[in-house]
């Protein structure tokens, strides 16, 4: 039997051994232990992951699935220290309760998102007192010392430091500086051109947004000239080959050593 | 105005749910009256026509628009909709809510993987909040879910989560996950 | 639900009066109806017991608690929570005070939560104002404290703000913020 490792999402050693588990029932009716063992090792051999925590914790599951996987391979009991034996099955008796509580708590978690979201159709109102009691409201009290609230400070701002919360970024950013590589290239080559004909090609706003910056960046440097005549009207641009001001200067001398370099 | 209404006034200035015991305060009347007086208030909202609910969650009541209206008010701008939870940091919500006050150790051994980082997810959301400390050596943080975690799952109280055994899984995934381990089945295993 | 219930729900979530023309465009109803629903929706509070009244004022229409209950809400106003800022409020006042002056955005960026709300809050209270906007595109509002918030910390000037540690270098972060918007800068890291 040959175990491909694919690529599966897991989120860490036990739930890739839940996954394993779960996802051959449906192919093998006799599923082995070995296969198992293998496809977990693989994984092991595939972790890229640094992290130590993680990576002990998956070697301390292989470890006890080898052990288990050893005991099967070999007939009879006869060898085997009594109390070695009780050990390897509190091991698996333990691994296994681990693995029903993960499934447990997947499941349930389950019902608390679709509560969570039932919830959600019902809206509070956070506008907070009518205008007229606002008034009468008495002052506000911070309830800290300057030494807390640097402390407060200290950890708001480091905490993101350790723990950026990436879900909502947006690692795809243009960069601007390709922008103005870009704009560059294109105002040197066709030295008269509209705003909105340049970034024809962008399919995101924000794309959109970086070659606008690019713009400004090349207006603020001499390189390019830009007028509009109403709010609506088309950007138009001008090369400019040779900007006077000293910020142009500079940059015109800075870009051409990263292009020697 | 009657005990009822005014009761509607403080709970549509407030902007968290208040408690009955608050209530009481506020009136200078007993908890009895209070009480039925928010049960008045929610029959009104309930039988006569209204786009209003008044709802008992997060250790308190709280006025909330009724669910009928959610399609207008996700056109009307000013409903602010909370950015989701990923499925890590509902797993690890779950296991606090069932297990709490808990240590993010003990939350890391049931999810298998360190939870360091969902859990302060979790606490900066107001969804959980460092309860105490655990006796013995290290003085381990314990984390205990908040009356925020209860309101947005419309709870009144942790008694009204659905109780984890229902959620364990079947004899047949029990049978599943034991059958590569049970001893008996490793003579039909050959080499590998 | 019928259309005055659901011009209740709207109202009751709106932060500022609605005009009619919005409500019709809203609920894809005749401005008649609207109209017609809007005075239905005002009797019901007036007749019927309510804590709450429907006035149009200043271009548009509002629900308002019933002045009545105004001695009960000053009370409410004046109780611990409502005069003591919340955790988050704190945060997020540090951050502006750290950070001055700073859009929304970028709160919400480093707190890792959508911060309208605490912000629009310390606005009230008057510990933070708006100072100006953002440069480029979006114009976004930036916030900076106020007098009152240096009063409340015993501070003469903001330059009397305790240095955060200099093992906590927040430029990181607004390093990533702020990245796609300086080009200079990005374009040295790319020759490095």
């Amino acid at each position: 039997m040959a175990y491909e490792v694919q690529t599966r999402v897991f989120e860490g050693p036990l739930d890739l051994l839940l996954q394993l588990i779960t996802s051959h029932q449906l192919e093998i009716t006799e599923l082995s232990l070995s296969a198992i063992v293998s496809e977990y090792v693989s994984y092991i051999d595939a972790l890229t992951e640094t992290d130590i925590d993680m990576t002990s914790e998956f070697l301390l599951i292989a470890a006890t699935l080898v052990q288990l996987k050893a005991r099967h391979l070999l007939p009879g009991s006869e060898g085997f220290d009594l109390d070695e034996e009780l050990a390897l099955a509190e091991e698996r008796d333990k691994l296994l309760s681990r693995l029903l509580a993960c499934l447990t708590f997947k499941d349930v978690a389950a019902v608390l998102l679709h509560r969570l979201e039932a919830a959600e159709r019902w809206v509070p109102r956070t506008v907070g007192l009518d205008p007229g009691i606002e008034a009468v409201m008495p002052e506000v009290r911070l309830g800290v010392t300057l030494e807390q609230f640097h402390a407060i400070a200290e950890v708001a701002l480091s905490e993101t430091l350790i723990d950026p919360d990436l879900d909502h970024f947006d690692f795809d950013l243009p960069s601007v500086d390709d922008a103005i590589a870009d704009l560059r290239a294109r105002m040197a080559s066709e030295a008269v051109a509209e705003f909105d004909a340049l970034v024809s090609h962008c399919d995101r706003p924000i794309e959109v947004v970086a070659y606008f910056l690019a713009l400004l960046e090349l207006v603020r440097w001499g390189m390019v000239h830009a007028t509009q005549e109403t709010a609506d009207a088309p950007i138009k641009l001008v090369h400019n080959p040779a900007p006077t001001n000293p910020e142009g200067i500079e940059m015109i001398a800075r870009i051409s050593e990263w292009g020697n370099s | 105005m009657d005990v009822a209404s005014t009761i509607e006034a403080i709970l549509f200035v407030a902007e968290e749910p208040v408690s009955g015991a608050e209530l009481s305060q506020l009136l200078e009347a007993p908890r009895t009256e209070v009480d039925e007086a928010l049960l008045t208030l929610q029959d009104r909202h309930q039988t006569g026509p209204s786009g209003l609910v008044v709802r008992n969650t997060g250790g308190g009541w709280r006025l909330y628009t009724d669910p009928e209206a959610k399609p207008y008010l996700e056109r009307f701008a000013a409903t602010e909709r909370a950015t989701r939870l990923s499925k890590a940091a509902l797993e690890t919500m779950a296991i606090v809510a069932y297990k709490q006050p808990i240590s993010r150790g003990q939350v890391a051994e049931v999810r298998g993987v360190d939870s360091d980082r969902v859990l302060r997810t979790l606490e900066r959301r107001g969804l959980i909040f460092e309860a105490g400390r655990a006796e013995g050596p290290g003085q381990a943080v314990l984390y205990s879910t908040t009356n925020l975690f209860l309101e947005k799952l419309g709870l009144s109280s942790l008694a009204e989560l659905p109780p984890l055994a229902d959620h364990v899984p079947p004899a047949g995934v029990v049978d599943v996950l034991e059958r590569p381990f049970r001893p008996e089945e490793s003579s039909n295993e050959s080499t590998n």
